[in-house]
């Protein structure tokens, strides 16, 4: 990260969710998203970050990318928790389809239906795609 | 709280169009714009999934984007209605928020 | 009403770049104020000005500089993005020790805190990508 | 078509097989495609295209892409005959998904099974996806 | 004549996948490469469709693009096996023609 | 063997800029000849020594240029795709009077026809893209 997050003093909170719906590395917007929500965090805004479809690969254990030769960011999930920013759900109809259960990811999330995802939206006021 | 929900890819290529729908709640509008438009046509073997999802949202298809593909007006579903530019603005200014399923 | 545009995709490639621009015009004749255009991911590319486009067809990048002018248009190109990508404004290019800067007219390069600036302050953000 | 074509006097001639996937406007890839054809046209190869998923949407009739302001080039695939470019062939299964026929197109094209694409493709050299 | 395909998209966003083991004849094979990987994954809803064309098609995964996604060796399918790039060049020597079903 | 690749998407967005390199390496490990590598679509945007990726993460733009260096690589930017994107060497910043070029070290821009002359003139054609 080569930015500085800057400070927000407006006052104005507001709900921002970041949704994930791409697998990491054969893309960038795994990676550039999460710099978002890093640069985020310093704003003092209520965050979701949602992962479906795809993106929860995004947060499977174990990623090693030096045989590719890309950045690794996939570690950098289990620093938001540092960041304040602990509110991770992913589609439980996502993982099902993919085999994957909560153990085979690195960090705690909240696992929830589709449908749920949806009621979750529309709580939100600015919803950011990756 | 109402959600308007774009969708830019073809359904045959892209499973962004099956996402929207599932997470997609009661009240909320799918708006179909550049390649998504494909998705709005009527006579191909996806009808099913928006005649299926028609009672629970409403249906917006982006003209300009239907014209450039050789597609009228007339060739969309019945539960589609088709907007212009002008309409989409409209249709982001009377929904709480936007989420583009890319 | 207050709008933001987000765009994830360069010119050409992607008609993302088109219906950012359409949807903008658009929402300006109407009389909604754009807070924002935030170019993100590829979307920094929309940002150059060594483009040439064949003559017949239309001018993305020229076409932002010029509805910039008109309606004083905020268009921010994210500095870390453009940096993997090779968008360079006066400051960039002395920073990074480059030989040469390419942004176009209109546009200016900050951080991606101007994006949650964006989410924070509009009463709509939409994104277009890919 | 900002470019002359070359001569190529090598002497060897090749099977290039263009294959189209993708539908049109919404990304360049078939516009680029084409200048692809166009360009290749003067070497004297042998050349399919194949039109197959969305890339049969490529050559409906009456396009018409004034009100998004891209650039209409789905009458070039007229032009292609000019060109000795005759061998177009379109995927029967990919046009029935899509509800369409072959008055539907807008060029003469040969409509084969996938297998008979997957027969065609073991037939040639070169084989370059769009 | 045999023809090395390779997929490099995720057969639950896009249907390269598919569109690929529709047109590979007999002989051919299959490399899944960047996102493709998760295509080669055993375990998934899509498992089905490999092993219908396995038979037909020998399938191969780019070991670099696994590991990179938290995806071991021992976690693709038994009709895959797994090369690195030195084993992509060589696939590509091997089969007459390359086709990227992109 | 006489192989070509060809390179259809920008560097960092999507992997393929990288696939296309480890190949391309590994090819040339092996001790085969690479013909040509042909920068098509956004591919061309590899071809730009404006970047300044951080500084722990791999310099793509800059790898090209090395590996063209060591084995005497002809990387080939599209001319068309190139003057769509912004991608200048000095002849076509004189040729359209732009005021700087991008071009990076290794890189030259050239036509179409140098992709089909790679598909005679190569045993084998790979293509890298989205």
């Amino acid at each position: 990260m080569e930015e500085i997050p800057e400070e927000y003093e407006g006052g104005i909170v507001k709900k921002f969710m970041y949704v994930n719906r791409r697998a990491p590395h054969g893309t960038i917007y795994a990676q550039e998203s999460l710099e978002v929500v890093l640069v985020g965090a310093a704003f003092d805004q209520e965050v979701s970050i949602v992962f479906m479809d795809d993106g929860v690969y995004q947060i499977l254990k174990d990623q090693d990318t030096s045989a590719i030769g890309t950045k690794n960011f996939s570690k950098t999930f289990r620093a938001l928790e540092m960041y304040d920013v602990e509110k991770l759900y992913v589609e439980r109809e996502s993982m099902q389809a993919r085999g994957i259960s909560e153990d085979d990811l690195n960090v705690p999330v909240e696992v929830i239906t589709s449908e749920e995802i949806g009621r979750l939206m529309e709580q939100h006021d600015v919803i950011l795609s990756f | 709280m109402s959600i308007l929900h774009t969708v830019n890819k073809s359904p045959f290529e892209k499973n962004s169009l099956e996402t929207c729908l599932r997470i997609a709640m009661e009240g909320s509008s799918v708006l179909f714009i550049e390649d998504g438009v494909y998705g709005a046509v009527d006579g191909t073997s996806l009808n099913g999934k928006l005649s299926d999802a028609g009672n629970r949202l409403k249906f917006y298809a982006l003209g300009p984007d239907l014209k450039a593909r050789g597609l009228s007006e007339n060739s969309v579903m019945n539960c589609v209605e088709v907007v212009d530019y002008d309409g989409f603005v409209d249709l982001v200014v009377r929904h709480d928020a936007t989420y583009a399923c890319l | 009403m207050k709008l933001s545009v987000v765009l994830n995709e360069g010119p050409y490639q992607h008609q993302a770049a088109d219906t950012a621009y359409n949807f903008t015009r658009a929402a300006l004749a109407k009389g909604h104020e754009i807070f924002r255009v935030f170019f993100y991911h590829d979307g920094v590319n929309n940002g150059t000005r060594l483009t040439t486009p064949p003559q017949d067809d239309r001018d993305i990048v020229n076409r932002w500089s010029q509805l910039a002018e008109e309606h004083d248009l905020d268009l921010v190109v994210c500095i870390a993005a453009a940096q993997r990508r090779g968008i360079v404004d006066e400051d960039e290019q002395k920073r990074h020790g480059k030989d040469a800067n390419n942004i176009a007219k209109g546009f200016r390069i900050s951080g991606l805190g101007q994006l949650i600036e964006a989410g924070i302050q509009s009463d709509r953000v939409v994104v277009f990508g890919d």
